[in-house]
């Protein structure tokens, strides 16, 4: 089964473990990921929150070239990027002027324009497929046992109601997925709370009281790492854990799906965390 | 206690008319539960509560709004807009603010760092003179303006080196555009002139 | 505190509905109630044989006046009650022993609260001397 | 014309209906999806539980819908099931659901089966249908940032008020459910899936700030150290008496807090919930051991597809399509819809529509059959008698109070003077009945003890059957189970206990008579406002005349001011063809500047003197319905008389429709709330200023979105659909400011610039408006007759001047007397839809009494000996019905007579009688004093 694929400009530079865990699990569950020719970066908070015409025309134009590709789907890791061109794909649909217009403009940039017949999706509304989750369960070679860990979502990835493929408030994808690869999930309440990453240069000190929050509150839930599907709200927490308790690893899901499935090359994707998490696995005999 | 006047009403010239166009929000159904303020992360960083500033567009009290450092605090998480028990999406609306500030070149002064943020991110994934890089954010490239800019080289140094040592920080942009070569560029083109 | 009775005469229409949601959790206390068509059926009679029979505290519980069924009945049963009170101070038994409530058929916990009020009147006021005097007599005989 | 009716539900509308419709001789079928009968006010949660009383136990449990009337209790509940099962014409179908529907009025053919299976149909042939469905609780888990359903400690209204009631005997405390601890820190959410865009529901569900503040108020009775926070927006308690139980919250501690909550976090460790708010501007942070969720109303589930098959329209929402003026009637004919089916209706307007569809109801069927009169069972003279007493113990009503069922059976069966005990699994049902009337006759028994029952109300069904075998009804005794905790093992003795007490009492009781008393079919109404008319209308169309009194000289009252309504805007016209109505039916005689001076007798024949201009005329008739509406309270306050640009609500409305109030570019109007109401004059919500305001802001707003449209109010209280009005109005620009009591605006003059400054609850923010119009939502007063005409009817008027009910208005105790019915804004502020729905509801109810050619009258009322009567006055004076008076037949020197018919056996003249001359009977000095001495003598 052959998925396009749209990594995002943080999967090509602090999150690259992300793109290499990601295409790992999907090619051992037997999916090839062929990346989007091209593709252009969405334009993330900056681009939504300055400018009416990008925020549109930049997410609008990878799903054209999807389209050009005959990419029926269209797999985003990145939650924001999910989020915008999920977005636009939406506001397309709906017929909203911005999306006509900014569709317009692309037909005379890029000599075609979207019509629609991409359908946007993320790697937890693949993998969560009722079969494609027995597949993970028959792929798990070193369950991950003992290893406490919180699921958080962050806010793009469920929010607003249009983008979500899952309850809005109360995700459960992450918690099935890992629970399936044998870690222990812990119950706590702030899933789907906002990290404030857009902020993490102009206001950092906002950002790290919110990394501390999320972090001993994960804690307190008998956690030792956090899991997250999004670059920004990992890339966040791995470097602002300033004042926290105890620093603690931040994974991506598929990682830990990886390291669960006996990938050889798990190291390599590990050693792009600021906090450390080898000693924490190494205890727990994953690695 | 700030008292306030009611000017505007709902005309089409008038400044709520054009932030409610602007945002397709309508912001006359808000019936200031104060729900939005409670569940906001950035609440306690804002000077006004979001659903003043809602207040304040009813009303028609631009320059409260546009010298208020809320609409610059707001992430876009879209907390607000998922819970509101009459769907307002107030992230939509400060983006409109933000915009409307921009416009009106009256951003204030202690937030100027955020608007800067955003103006280099887009311009650095515009592509720079010599090594390129259009249509990629260059991490590098723009933590670097930014960092000039804002004179702010020594925080976050030792991060940086860190990511760096970890190979998390590509040293140059990402040339991927050929076929598809000056798109990018036409499209921020096309953006600039519909803004003037 | 076992042996100490408190015999309470509720009307019908107001009290005696909100009797339903009356006993107060706390089970130990025994409080016993005796339904009247209205408050104002209550007279000098039933109250005096009441503590002659061994009733430690009486209390009526009638409806607000403003709110009476049968127009005046708390007023007459309260007119009636403060006579009857007069007559307990003579003889001696106490009229503090004897209480009037109105009971709106509103107030549903309002009648748990009269049987925890009732139930310290009776242990600040201990047990009526009529009880006293008549064990006394019966010891008498006894003997 | 099929006589037969189909009711569809088995809550309290349903069952309510069902009892009315079979009162006034309509067979009912009634069907019901549920296992048992009861609906929302019987507890889901014990329903499988079936060891106890069917319906005892747990019905006192969730009395939670009757918020308003904070008392109600199982009796009063659960007697309505009782009374249903045990009535002749109603059959009753649990379990069953309709599956086919054709014909039409008058002629249906309904398919009903059993709901799970869907097999064992049955056909029935009814003439009209009653969709009772009631409505659904919306399912809180949807909104997942609240954790219901993730948070063990997060809990619905409905769960918390079954935790409180287990508390209530077990525990000193409110037991959470994760850890057992003391739940002392409580918090309320309200509005959780209403007046919500986003969950599809817009409308207000009217009940949640009522069961909110009822379950504030027992959790502080039943625990006292639990503080109570309420989270809510405006709270909405703007039924009769309902401010009352607000302010009684707050007494006790209750802290309201204006905001919405956003989330609940729950701290792994601990499970106690974190709330993050803001209140009036500042960051609040607060920590919880238990949350619950005011969860609104959604129709029920089974309402779309029943809809479906009765062709009813749905509203957006999913409930009944009706017109708020006639909310009874749906679009088809010979259907009715009442209750809960169709959007959020507290408990006194259910009632009242159950009521009113009865009255609709046959009014289309038109004359019942009329019912076979039970044959009289001639009564056996047992004066002469030996002592046979019949103890009939029901299991359920032990298994509830915990006895050892054959424990007790031996030990009664041990008492003396026992000479049948019987054991039924439940004493009220129509089987065990059957065999009580049985044994009567064929063991002669003249003494009946049933024990023990939940339901203080059952007694009468024990007393009919003993009258249907043979013996006066008046020698039945029946226990009640106590309500307080058993310690353990005490159940059985207890049990013994109250049945001895209940024989010692029996054995004095004596029997008495009763004897048919003419009903004369005529009624008499006072007020000619909507809510007079409506009665008067209503009952012309079941054919009783009647006679209305009106004091002014025109028909129509205090609404011929309104102009308009939230509800309906056609008003007027409803006025105008009200008046026409009533002017041309030749069944209501109007009498115009009119006043009642004197009334006496009793409930099917009353004489009532009426002063017509210097005429007085005396007018017999069977019931009364006193509708004399309500005033506009004069404000004294705001400048209101000052300055001409200070008017009230009523006199806008009026100008609007006149076009003398045209709405200027730039022009302030200002609308001011609670004028007169909700202070400690007047200490009740008005309950429509809120409704008129918001239709004249918006009239205003439509007529020029240039003006500036301000209404200032403490709480908008717009329940039900009224919701979306209010919304209407904040999207055509009407700003809504809140204020706190304590800064209250005052209006100011300063150089002919009337102004005024607010501060706006919310957003801490001041406002200094110049209003050009100062529009004052004045409160509705109870009329300065009310005290007249109580006086003259020997009723009361409450602390307010309304008139006073019985005590609730479920109203089921009847007692000699009755006949009396109010309706309209006289009973309390209602809005012209309401005081119609209520008009047509007593409307039923007055029928009911006029259609019965006779009524017993008798019983327990007052007998004078005329030897020991010295004829000294003292009852004449006492009664204060003036019923008692002096006649020489006895005693040529004259004596006091009684007469049976009028007494309302309350028993005050024979305790004020000098010479015991007056007994009451059943309630004899030594029956009294017995009662004394058994529960002395035999301790529980």
């Amino acid at each position: 089964m052959k998925l396009g694929y749209y990594p995002g400009c943080s999967l090509h530079g602090n999150a690259q473990q992300y793109n290499m865990s990601t295409e790992a699990v999907f090619k051992a569950l037997g999916m090839e990921l062929a990346e989007l020719p091209e593709w252009n970066c969405c334009g993330a908070t900056p681009g939504h929150s300055t400018d009416t015409f990008l925020a549109m025309a930049l997410p609008l134009r990878n799903l054209v070239i999807a389209e050009a590709e005959q990419q029926k789907e269209l797999v985003l890791p990145c939650a924001a990027c999910y989020n915008l061109v999920k977005a636009a794909d939406h506001y397309f649909r709906e017929g909203s002027e911005e999306a006509k217009d900014a569709n317009e403009e692309l037909k005379t940039i890029m000599g075609s324009s979207y019509s629609g017949n991409v359908t946007v999706t993320h790697p937890l509304e693949i993998l969560t497929k009722k079969e494609t989750l027995d597949q993970v369960g028959s792929q798990v070679k070193k369950p991950l046992a003992g290893l406490k860990v919180v699921t958080y979502y962050g806010c793009l990835l469920t929010r607003p109601a249009y983008v979500s493929f899952d309850d809005v408030e109360q995700p459960q994808a992450m918690d099935h997925l890992l629970r399936k690869a044998g870690a222990d999930v812990r119950k706590w309440s702030y899933k789907t709370d906002c990290c404030g990453g857009s902020l993490t240069l102009p206001r950092t000190e906002v950002v790290v009281d919110i990394t501390a929050n999320l972090v001993n509150a994960a804690q307190r839930a008998g956690a030792d790492a956090i899991v997250s599907a999004c670059p920004l709200c990992q890339i966040t927490l791995d470097t602002r854990q300033n004042n926290v308790e105890k620093k603690i690893p931040i994974f991506y899901f598929t990682e830990l799906l990886g390291i669960s499935f006996g990938n050889p090359d798990a190291k390599q994707w590990l050693k792009r965390h600021i906090v450390d998490p080898i000693p924490l696995l190494t205890s727990l005999h994953l690695l | 206690m700030s008292t306030v006047k009611h000017t505007d009403h709902g005309t089409a010239s008038s400044f709520s008319q054009a932030i409610q166009k602007k945002s397709h929000q309508n912001i006359n159904d808000c019936y200031q539960c104060m729900k939005c303020a409670g569940g906001c992360p950035m609440n306690s960083v804002m000077e006004h509560n979001n659903y003043e500033i809602l207040r304040f567009i009813q009303l028609g009290e631009r320059d409260k709004v546009l010298d208020s450092n809320t609409p610059w605090l707001c992430v876009g998480c879209k907390t607000c807009a998922v819970r509101c028990p009459n769907g307002i999406d107030t992230g939509k609306i400060m983006d409109a603010l933000k915009m409307e500030s921009m416009a009106a070149d009256r951003v204030p002064e202690k937030e100027y760092p955020i608007k800067l943020f955003c103006e280099l991110f887009l311009k650095s994934m515009a592509g720079f003179p010599v090594i390129g890089g259009e249509g990629r954010l260059y991490d590098m490239g723009m933590v670097g303006l930014y960092k000039m800019c804002t004179a702010t080289f020594f925080n976050d140094m030792a991060l940086g080196m860190e990511m760096g040592k970890r190979g998390m920080m590509p040293l140059l942009p990402h040339n991927a555009m050929h076929r598809r070569k000056g798109e990018i560029k036409k499209i921020f083109q096309r953006a600039k002139e519909k803004k003037a | 505190m076992s042996d100490m009775k408190i015999v309470g005469f509720v009307c019908r229409l107001c009290a005696m509905v909100t009797s339903d949601l009356g006993p107060p959790a706390d089970s130990k206390i025994k409080l016993e109630t005796v339904e009247l068509p209205c408050a104002g059926k209550v007279d000098g009679r039933l109250l005096l044989e009441a503590f002659e029979k061994g009733a430690d505290a009486v209390f009526v519980a009638g409806c607000p006046e403003h709110e009476c069924m049968n127009v005046k009945g708390s007023s007459r049963a309260r007119k009636r009650l403060e006579h009857v009170q007069d007559i307990l101070n003579q003889v001696g038994v106490g009229g503090d022993r004897l209480v009037m409530y109105n009971v709106s058929g509103t107030q549903g916990p309002r009648f748990a609260q009269i049987a925890k009020e009732m139930d310290e009147l009776v242990k600040k006021l201990g047990p009526s001397p009529l009880k006293a005097r008549k064990d006394r007599k019966e010891t008498s005989q006894a003997v | 014309m099929q006589k037969d009716v189909l009711v569809i539900g088995g809550g309290i509308a349903g069952l309510q209906a069902a009892l009315e419709l079979a009162g006034a001789g309509y067979p009912v079928h009634l069907i019901t999806d549920e296992p048992n009968l009861g609906g929302k006010l019987t507890d889901a949660a014990t329903k499988n539980g079936q060891s106890t009383c069917a319906w005892g136990e747990q019905v006192n449990i969730s009395s939670l819908f009757l918020g308003g009337n904070i008392h109600a209790s199982s009796g009063v509940v659960g007697s309505f099931i009782t009374r249903v099962m045990n009535n002749p014409l109603v059959q009753v179908y649990t379990g069953t659901k309709l599956v086919d529907f054709k014909g039409e009025a008058g002629h249906f053919q309904a398919t009903v089966s059993d709901a799970a299976t869907g097999k064992q149909t049955q056909n029935l042939a009814v003439g009209a249908v009653v969709l009772a469905s009631g409505f659904s609780m919306y399912d809180v888990s949807k909104k997942g940032e609240l954790g219901y359903g993730y948070y063990k400690n997060v809990m619905t209204s409905l769960e918390f008020e079954h935790l409180l009631t287990q508390s209530r005997y077990q525990a000193d405390c409110i037991r959470r459910p994760s850890d057992g601890k003391c739940a002392e820190r409580v918090a309320f959410i309200q509005c959780v899936g209403s007046r919500d865009s986003v969950s599809k529901a817009e409308y207000c569900s009217a009940i949640c700030c009522m069961f909110t503040a009822k379950e504030a108020i027992l959790a502080k009775e039943y625990a006292p150290k639990t503080d109570v926070t309420v989270f809510y927006l405006d709270v909405r308690s703007c039924g009769k008496n309902f401010d009352n139980i607000l302010t009684q919250a707050q007494n006790l501690g209750t802290k309201y807090v204006r905001t919405m909550i956003s989330e609940v976090k729950e701290d792994p460790v601990t499970e106690n919930l974190a709330i993050r708010y803001v209140d009036a501007g500042e960051k609040k942070f607060g920590e919880y051991d238990l949350v619950v969720l005011a969860a609104g109303i959604r129709p029920a589930t089974r309402l779309q597809e029943t809809a479906k098959l009765l062709q009813l329209p749905l509203n957006e929402f999913g409930f009944v399509q009706v017109d708020p003026l006639d909310p009874v009637s749906t679009k088809r004919a010979g259907i009715f819809s009442v209750g809960g089916s169709q959007g959020p209706l507290d408990v006194p307007e259910t009632l009242a529509l159950s009521s009113a569809a009865a009255a609709a109801t046959a009014r289309t069927l038109g004359k019942p059959e009329g019912r076979q009169p039970r044959k009289p069972v001639p009564e056996r003279d047992i004066s002469k008698e030996p002592l046979r007493m019949g103890v009939f113990l029901c299991k359920s009503g032990l298994a509830t109070m915990g006895a050892d069922i054959n424990a007790v059976a031996a030990a009664v069966k041990q008492l003396g003077d026992v000479s049948v005990v019987e054991l039924d699994q439940a004493a009220c049902d129509p089987a065990s009945l059957e065999k009580l009337q049985k044994l009567i006759a064929t063991q002669g028994l003249n003494r009946i003890v049933v024990s023990p029952c939940v339901m203080k109300n059952n007694l009468s069904l024990f007393q009919d059957a003993a009258q249907a075998g043979g013996l006066n009804r008046m020698l039945v005794e029946m226990p009640v189970v106590p309500l307080k905790a058993q310690e353990a093992g005490t159940g059985t003795q207890t049990a013994v206990a109250l049945t001895k007490r209940a024989l010692a009492d029996v054995k004095g009781y004596r029997p008495l008579q009763w004897h048919a008393e003419t009903v004369i079919p005529k009624a008499l109404i006072v007020g000619g406002g909507v809510a007079g008319m409506a009665t008067a209308t209503a009952l012309a169309d079941r054919g009783f005349p009647s006679v209305l009194v009106e004091k002014s000289a025109t028909l129509g009252g205090y609404v011929n001011t309104l102009s308009g309504s939230l509800e309906a805007d056609d008003i007027k016209q409803t006025v105008e063809k009200l008046i026409a109505q009533v002017e041309k039916s030749d069944k209501i005689e109007v009498l115009k500047n009119a006043q009642v001076i004197a009334s006496t007798g009793r409930q099917g024949h009353f004489v009532t003197t009426i002063a017509v201009g210097n005429a007085t005329r005396n007018l017999d008739h069977g019931t009364t319905v006193l509708a004399v509406g309500t005033n506009e309270y004069a404000p004294a306050e705001f400048l209101f008389g000052e300055d001409p640009r200070v008017i009230t609500g009523t006199e806008a409305q009026y100008r609007l429709l006149d076009g003398r109030l045209k709405a200027k570019d730039g022009e302030t109007y200002v609308f001011m709330q609670c004028v007169g109401s909700r202070n400690d004059v007047h200490a009740y919500c008005s309950r429509t200023c809120c409704a008129q305001s918001v239709y004249s802001a918006l009239a205003l707003k439509k007529q020029n979105p240039l003006a500036n449209v301000y209404v200032l109010s403490r709480d908008v209280r717009t329940p039900g659909y009224l919701e979306l009005k209010f919304k209407e109005a904040r999207q055509a620009g009407v700003l809504f400011l809140h204020y706190e009591t304590a800064d209250k605006p005052m209006l100011v003059n300063d150089k002919g610039q009337l102004s005024l400054s607010v501060v706006d609850y919310a957003s801490r923010l001041t406002m200094n408006l110049k209003p050009d119009l100062m529009v004052l939502a004045v409160a509705q007063t109870a009329t300065p007759e009310a005290q007249q005409i109580a006086d003259v009817f020997k009723i009361q008027i409450n602390e307010d001047g309304f008139l006073s009910e019985t005590h609730s208005n479920i109203g089921s105790i009847a007692f000699p007397g009755g006949g009396i019915f109010i309706a309209g804004a006289a009973h309390g502020p209602k809005s012209v839809a309401e005081c119609m729905t209520q008009a047509r509801g007593v409307a039923g109810r007055a029928a009911r009494v006029l259609a019965q050619p006779v009524l017993m009258m008798g019983g327990i009322v007052a007998e004078v000996d005329p030897d020991k009567c010295a004829a000294c006055l003292t009852c004449v004076r006492t009664c204060p019905y003036t019923i008692p008076n002096i006649t020489r037949e006895k005693k040529e020197m004259g004596a006091a007579f009684i007469s049976t018919a009028d007494c309302r056996g309350c028993g005050m003249c024979a305790s004020e009688c000098p010479n015991k001359a007056i007994v009451l009977h059943h309630y004899l000095d030594e029956q009294v004093l017995q009662r004394v001495d058994t529960v002395l003598t035999e301790v529980v």
